[in-house]
């Protein structure tokens, strides 16, 4: 009886007498929610393209980040963090960093994908481990381990909405969220390659009939997913310092590309934002009662409990197996 | 003259089935046959055949084979087949082997003659084609079969299938115990004189000639070669050979009774070679172009080796060429080169002896035509003890053999013991020996031709004594002819040093009686295409390889070097090839060009192609020819070409002091 | 002594009966209403034009799709769906298409797999089981080596012994098919589905699988049902042919009457 | 070359099915029972037992472990490091809890407690394949771990969280636990590693096996020949479980002596899959040499950077990480069946050798 209300009453009324602090909590579930998303974001371009199911993309977040931490600071790679003269200033250090994140998509482009191509799936799978491993360990060698604060001049601070208080930083990492969303929906929309990508995610052989080669496409793709990675990236190193724990937000992305689907970049915003939230309410209302730290796991049952029920994800289409 | 004393077939057991008695006493629990089936070595011990054989000998009594009455046997090496012969011959019928792939007017021109009444067959096939001829020859009236695969609806009085009938004699054994015993007179009935076997001899000329060999025939032959290699009951043999040649019969029937050694039946014809890996045997038989084939498999697939293997390979060949044969015949060899060749030993030779089966092989011997002096001596120099005899089927195989330690490439060596050889003036040999056939079938003409009054036998072959005692054979006496400048013209001679060239498949010479002597060619698909491929020359079919510029000229170099050799040898350096061409087709022995045991059909040929011999003789450089082929469905068709005729330049005589002859 | 080949006896009673049969995916109507039955052993042949549906029909038959309406009665017990591998126990088995084997394994192992629904069931006996396997002791051994005399005869009737341990992965497509079939022979089955046993065979290679289906079927009794684009194998093989086109039956009967059909004529024509 | 197999014929299946049909290759085994039970323990000392060889066994029984259910049945999983938590924390509880329960029986106890974890967690694979079940399988390892850390009672309320094994003995030799001798610590590693061995590789080829394999190479086709689809895969799940949890137990009893649960966090489940891959999918022989790779790479590593070089810590195992990363895509590219599909390669080149084919 003790056991049953705590679980299914009290929390309830907790919500419900302390609204203001409820609403807080869905605001912090939200931004996480946005940082998954924006990570499982990266997941679905890649998946959706080339069917590379690319564990590095948190990896990614974290080497742009410490990139940009990098250039901003005029650290010398390879140095043990001795500093040169030259710092960029910030728009300069984005842009230079963006430029490296396509570079680097072409090098895996060339280095990873090619060599392995039309190999089974967990393969490549596991060769983005690899990736992982490599950048890591090339990033931290070339910009030091240590933590490292992030500033891009997103301002801080909060305010209060009837008894709610409100931060800044939140809002501006929603709006660069959608600003990311939108301009993705463009780029797919609008552009020749983008169009290309969308024609690969139905059918490889359409897209070479269009007549764009799968190695241009790839190195696009992944581009792009290393742009999301920066801006990812950026996001979370501002609010909580670079470090490595930012290359673990990756398997955090794993339960939402389950609830959105593989497939769907909807899918991969909604799901972010109920696996945020839904850890965050769970962790804050129903954690105590197994002594708290129910984060870790809860998104990935959550996400079991709903694959039992809808395989195929949110948006993900219905599979219809061929023999 | 003659090694070793007379041994006759003193022994108690003078017929098969009296054998099989025997051993399955003496040697109960050995394995006496295998085979590959189901993917394992399915095993009989000989007490195992003897209870086989006894079930389906009186099984075949209640069907009514009588003593005397001929029985056909076709298909490939079973044991139910060889068990069949033994079943046969107990109940005093004569089995008659007969080629599994001759087509129906072969066979049946062989049933009617035999005068055969029933056929043991292995497979639908077969029944197929006996009931075809049955209806033709109305003396055949049962079948038996081994496989029952597609035949159970098969509604046909007199089909029974080989269970069947062990399941008869199985049933009256327990009904009647003394049936056994009737058995067992009817054994003892038979003497070793009586006829054990009659197998058809894919005569070279004419109708196949049914040759009568008694029990004596066969056994002291067997008795004699097994003591000649001293083979005993630990033999491994494994029989892939038509059971209706001679050869099949003496080494994986006759000498494995004779033994008591286990003889093994390979799982299909695809299989060979596998099954002879994994059985390994010890004394091994097969006619050169097996040798050949093998030889030729070996080399092209070390051409797609790595180049250090291809190196070690053509190195440690070297070494082998240098030492490896002394070795094998025990003469002395320097220290350095035993360590090279047992190195080699590690690192090639053996390996490649145990891809081919060849590990365990204590004596392997070849025979039926000449063997290529470089093949004979390539497997000699690996340490495969590779021997040569002659022999036919009017002898029961063994002539001559070599002995160890005597081995050469050119000659036969060695008569066996028992046998007596001379030379008559024309050069053919002679021989007389307790293999000596008992004649003819049905042909006494042919048997007086052949056999005379005191038991000498024409051989039909021309051949001489070397030096030190070994026969030489050069030809077919009766192809021996001459050119009209008078010089002697011995074409098999001729055509074997071509054949020797792996890029030589088939060679037919022409010129008795013409002013010179020229040669049809076949090239052989497999090494030519090859050698095409390496020198990228492209081509779309057979016919457009063998007419190509390049394969001439390749061909042409062969022929320049046997013309060499020839120059060197008194007796034939008269007839040098004067011209060639190659033909535009495989001689095949569905088209009648080679016997069964592949041997060329000279004088069909030579009809066939009459245009093309003329052109070679008027000194056209091209001639237009069609020929009717049978294909391998057995539809007919017809091929055209039109083929060039090379000259060539002949060499003069090499001179040498007449002292050595 | 003469040959007198006797005709097969097929008896009338019916193996399977498939009614008004309607099965579509999303808005797709793959089949519409289509209804036909199987004697035992007969030789049944279901042809059409690509896209008639009649991969689709073989797949509802063993319990792959299930279909929205209709219904399906195998040996006398009637039934809307059904999993396959309960299908497969109940004695039927099939070959694909676009050839479905186990890449990984040998001739042999890809045979043996035929023979894994004679397992025991329950999770009782399949744990003891597996626990002998793993030992590799008595029963277990035993059993493997009974299951490897049956299969070993299979690759004697099919005549692939040179194959027996190559990785199917590297045998040429044509003895692929052959393997399959052997695979499902190896279920020992009732009822066996043929999904175009020889698209892309050649002559020999066709010659070959029409003798191992006719073996088949008067050897072991087998009832076949198979889709076949070879008009000529249809004709020689089957004793009954239904025809479907865009998912419905346009014809049923021998092959002569068949292939008097106009419908079936237009339809062919319409196609090629 | 080394195979001469002329003259080796089966007259009978059983002799045909034999776990070595090849006489060298029986000789090849037995050589190296003979080296790892005699020869071994003659020679290495503490730090190799401690530092390479019972790791190396430990991880070469988790590898086969997960091998089984990846490799064989086609399953991914990413949970290893929790269900070798599930191993060591039964074992703990056992050992500590009934004193009198022999050390070989707490281990396979605790092997039977990680197979039924192991079915729990499968039974989503009924319906969820892929990397979807990848994540069921993270679910485990994290719940697992968080499980462990969050209640006392797993760690008998140590307040160090941290867990210790008592000394235990097998007739009188004492094999757990600091005091016992690392060659008896071996021993006990090394025999449950070579008899699950010699178990896994029967059971592989035998039914159960092929019907795993079945379900990886084709699972449609594999359900309609009449394999039951989710029977199987708990059978792998269960199997597999168990080796990891055997594994488990040993990493703890027989090698560290000591653990809590963040040492079988989720790097532990890449470190073994890891071992599967670069070993080779699907083999059993593979699985030893991936584990033995990926424990010697680290300490060749480490020599090398720090000893030879004389790196900064550090940096060295900045290099580590990066190499690794590298080795696996390299890998991946040139034999994506890894160290296995090399070694049988090998193997058939010396059968066929001198011949290229």
């Amino acid at each position: 009886m003790e056991m049953l209300n705590a679980v299914f009453v009290a929390p309830f009324v907790d919500m419900f007498t302390y609204p203001a602090f409820f609403v807080e909590v869905l605001l912090g579930g939200l931004t996480a929610g946005v940082m998954y998303s924006l990570v499982a974001l990266g997941f679905v371009l890649i998946f959706k393209a080339s069917g590379v199911f690319n564990f590095a993309q948190g990896v990614l977040a974290l080497f742009a980040a410490l990139t940009l931490v990098g250039l901003m600071t005029g650290t010398i790679p390879f140095s043990q963090n001795s500093m040169s003269a030259l710092a960029l200033p910030i728009w300069l250090a984005v842009i230079a960093t963006g430029g490296v994140m396509v570079g680097l998509a072409y090098a895996i482009e060339r280095v990873v994908l090619r060599p392995l191509v039309n190999q089974e799936e967990i393969i490549m799978f596991m060769s983005t481990i690899g990736l992982a491993f490599v950048l890591e360990g090339v990033g931290d060698m070339m910009w030091g381990s240590d933590v490292k604060a992030l500033d891009v001049g997103i301002p801080s601070g909060s305010f209060e909405v009837n008894g709610v208080l409100v931060q800044v930083f939140d809002l501006w990492a929603a709006g660069i969220a959608a600003v990311m969303v939108a301009f993705l929906a463009v780029f797919f929309q609008k552009t020749k390659i983008g169009r290309a990508l969308r024609a690969v995610a139905d059918d490889h052989q359409a897209a070479l009939s269009v007549g764009i080669p799968l190695k241009t496409i790839w190195v696009a793709v992944w581009s792009v997913a290393g742009l999301v990675a920066l801006v990812a990236g950026i996001m979370w190193g501002s609010k909580s310092g670079v470090q490595f724990s930012l290359s673990l937000i990756a398997l955090k992305a794993l339960p939402v590309l389950i609830l959105g689907g593989f497939t769907s970049i909807p899918g991969a915003i909604i799901g972010g934002l109920i696996i945020g939230v839904g850890e965050k309410v769970a962790e804050v209302y129903w954690g105590p009662l197994v002594n708290g730290a129910i984060e870790n796991w809860f998104a990935y049952v959550l996400a079991l409990l709903f694959l039992m029920f809808r395989p195929q994800g949110l948006f993900g289409e219905k599979i219809i197996e061929r023999i | 003259m003659g090694g070793g004393t007379a041994s006759p077939n003193k022994q108690d057991a003078d017929t098969f089935p009296k054998l099989l008695l025997k051993n399955a006493k003496s040697l109960a629990e050995k394995p006496a046959i295998r085979e590959k089936e189901y993917g394992i070595w399915q095993s009989w011990t000989w007490a195992e055949v003897l209870e086989e054989v006894k079930c389906f000998a009186i099984g075949l009594k209640k069907l009514g084979v009588k003593r005397g009455q001929k029985i056909a046997v076709v298909g490939d090496n079973r044991p139910r087949l060889y068990w069949s012969m033994v079943a046969i011959q107990s109940l005093g019928g004569v089995p008659v082997p007969v080629y599994q792939d001759s087509v129906v007017e072969e066979m049946s021109y062989v049933l009617d003659h035999a005068e055969v009444v029933g056929a043991i067959v292995q497979d639908q096939e077969q029944v197929d084609k006996i009931l075809q001829i049955a209806e033709g020859v109305n003396r055949i009236k049962l079948i038996i079969h081994d496989e029952e695969r597609g035949l159970r609806d098969y509604k046909v009085d007199g089909l029974y299938s080989f269970v069947n009938v062990q399941e008869m004699g199985r049933k009256l054994l327990s009904d009647k115990p003394e049936t056994l015993e009737e058995w067992h007179q009817d054994i003892a009935k038979s003497k070793g004189d009586d006829v054990s076997i009659l197998l058809y001899t894919s005569g070279t000329t004419g109708k196949p000639k049914g040759v009568m060999l008694s029990f004596n025939n066969i056994m002291i032959s067997a008795q004699n070669g097994n003591r000649f290699d001293s083979l005993n009951e630990n033999e491994e043999v494994i029989a892939y050979l038509p059971m209706a040649w001679i050869g099949d019969h003496i080494f994986s029937f006759g000498q494995s009774y004779a033994a008591g050694f286990c003889v093994s039946c390979p799982e299909s014809p695809e299989t060979v070679l596998d099954d002879r890996r994994e059985i390994g045997p010890t004394y091994f038989f097969a006619p050169p172009r097996v040798y050949e084939n093998l030889l030729t498999e070996i080399m092209v697939r070390m051409e797609d080796a790595g180049t250090i293997k291809k190196k070690m390979f053509h190195y440690f060949l070297a070494v082998a060429r240098r030492c490896g044969e002394r070795i094998l015949n025990g003469e002395p060899v320097g220290l350095m080169d035993r360590l090279l060749y047992g190195l080699g030993e590690l690192c090639i030779y053996g390996p490649i002896k145990n891809r081919m089966g060849f590990s365990r092989v204590k004596v392997a011997y070849t025979a039926g035509e000449a063997i290529g002096p470089e093949i004979f001596s390539f497997y000699r120099s690996l340490g495969v003890n590779l021997k040569q005899l002659y022999g036919q089927t009017e002898s029961s195989v063994y002539i001559t053999a070599q002995p160890d330690g005597e081995i050469s490439a050119e000659t036969v060596g060695t008569p066996v013991y028992d046998v007596e050889i001379k030379i008559k003036k024309n050069g053919e040999v002679q021989y007389r020996s307790p293999g000596v056939f008992v004649g003819y079938y049905k042909n006494d003409e042919a048997t007086n031709e052949t056999k005379t009054k005191d038991g000498w036998v024409n051989t039909g072959d021309a051949g001489f004594f070397d030096a030190n005692g070994h026969l030489k054979i050069i030809d077919r006496a009766k192809d021996v002819g001459q050119l009209n400048d008078g010089s002697m013209f011995a074409p098999k001679y001729i055509e074997n040093k071509l054949k020797f060239y792996p890029n030589v498949k088939e060679v037919v010479a022409f010129g008795n009686g013409q002013d010179i002597c020229a040669v049809f060619i076949n090239i052989d698909l497999t090494s030519v295409s090859n050698w095409a491929e390496r020198n990228n020359i492209a081509y779309a079919s057979y016919q457009e390889l063998a007419g190509h510029p390049e394969v001439y000229k390749m061909i042409e170099e062969h022929v320049d070097e046997v013309n060499l050799s020839l120059a060197s040898e008194p007796r034939v350096s008269g007839s040098q090839i004067s011209r060639f061409l190659i033909l535009h087709k495989e001689l095949d022995a569905d088209d009648g060009e080679l016997t069964r045991t592949q041997k060329v059909r000279r004088n069909f040929v030579g009809e066939r192609y009459a245009p093309l011999i003329e052109a070679l003789f008027s000194g056209k450089t091209s001639a237009y020819i069609s020929t009717e082929v049978t294909f391998e469905d057995g539809r007919k068709g017809v091929i055209e070409a039109d083929l060039k005729i090379k000259d060539m330049i002949t060499h003069p005589p090499v001179k040498f002091d007449e002292a050595a002859e | 002594m003469s040959a007198v080949e006797n005709p097969r006896q097929i008896s009338g009673e019916v193996l399977l009966n498939v009614e008004d049969i309607s099965l579509s995916f999303g808005g797709v109507k793959a089949i519409r209403g289509v209804s036909f039955n199987i004697l035992k052993g007969e030789i049944r042949a279901i042809i059409g034009p690509n896209g008639a549906g009649k991969t689709s029909m073989l797949n509802v038959i063993n319990g792959f799709y299930h279909p929205q309406e209709g219904k399906i009665t195998y040996k006398g017990e009637t039934r809307s769906k059904m999993r396959s591998h309960v299908a497969a126990k109940q004695g039927i088995a099939r070959t694909f298409q676009n050839v479905a084997l186990f890449k990984g394994m040998s001739t042999l192992d890809n045979l043996m797999t035929g023979r894994l629904l004679k397992q025991r069931e329950g999770i009782l006996q399949q744990t003891v089981d597996m626990l002998l396997h793993a030992v590799y002791l008595g029963p277990a051994k035993r059993q493997e080596v009974v299951e490897r005399k049956v299969v070993e005869e299979i690759i004697d009737f099919l005549e692939i012994e040179a194959i027996r341990k190559t990785p199917v992965g590297r045998l040429p497509y044509g003895l692929q098919k052959r393997v399959e079939l052997g695979r499902a022979i190896a279920m020992e089955p009732e009822l066996l589905l043929l999904d175009e046993p020889m698209a892309g065979m050649n002559l020999e290679e066709k010659g070959d699988m029409s003798r191992f289906i006719i073996d088949l079927n008067d050897q072991y009794g087998t009832t076949i049902a198979l889709i076949e684009h070879d008009m000529g194998v249809v004709m020689d093989l089957s004793d009954r042919v239904v025809v479907l086109n865009y998912g419905e039956k346009i014809a049923d009967g021998t092959p002569n009457e068949v292939s008097a059909n106009q419908d079936v004529i237009d339809a062919y024509l319409g196609v090629s | 070359m080394l195979y001469r197999e002329t003259g080796q014929f089966k007259t009978s299946y059983s002799a045909d099915q034999a776990i070595f049909p090849i006489f060298q290759d029986r000789m090849f085994i037995l050589g190296w029972l003979i080296v790892a039970f005699i020869a071994v323990p003659l020679m290495a000392s503490e730090y190799w037992f401690q530092i390479i060889l019972i790791p190396f066994l430990v991880f070469s029984l988790a590898t086969l472990g997960l091998n089984i259910l990846v490799g064989y049945c086609g399953q991914i999983s990413l949970g290893t490091g929790g269900f070798m938590a599930v191993g060591a924390f039964s074992a703990y509880k056992l050992a500590t809890n009934v004193p009198e329960l022999n050390i070989i029986f707490v281990i396979l106890i605790s092997g039977l407690i990680t197979a039924l974890v192991g079915i729990l967690f499968g039974l989503p694979s009924l319906r969820i394949k892929g990397f979807y079940l990848a994540v069921a399988t993270l679910a485990a390892q994290f719940f697992l771990i968080w499980m462990f850390n969050k209640f006392g009672w797993f760690v008998n309320y140590s307040p160090s969280g941290s867990i210790a094994i008592p000394p235990m003995e097998i007739f009188g030799v004492m094999v757990t636990s600091a005091k016992a001798d690392p060659v008896a610590r071996y021993y006990l590693a090394l025999g449950f590693t070579v008899v699950l061995a010699l178990l896994a590789k029967n059971l592989v080829r035998g039914p159960t096996g092929r019907a795993w394999m079945a379900i990886r190479d084709m699972d449609i086709a594999a359900e309609i020949i009449g394999i039951k689809p989710l029977a199987t895969k708990l059978k792998a799940f269960a199997v597999s479980s168990f080796f990891i949890g055997v594994a488990g137990a040993l990493y703890f009893s027989a090698w560290s002596g000591t653990a809590e649960s963040d040492a079988f966090d989720i790097n532990l489940s890449f470190n073994i899959l890891f071992m599967v891959i670069i070993g080779g999918l699907g083999s059993v022989v593979g699985s030893f040499m991936g584990a033995a790779f990926i424990v010697l790479l680290p300490i060749f590593l480490t020599n090398l950077f720090v000893g030879e070089l004389g790196f900064s810590a550090l940096t060295a195992k900045h290099l580590e990480i990066t190499i690794f990363g590298a080795l696996i895509i390299f890998f991946l590219a040139v034999e994506p069946h890894g160290l296995a599909r090399m070694w049988q390669v090998t193997k058939e080149k010396l059968r066929i050798w001198p011949f290229p084919h």
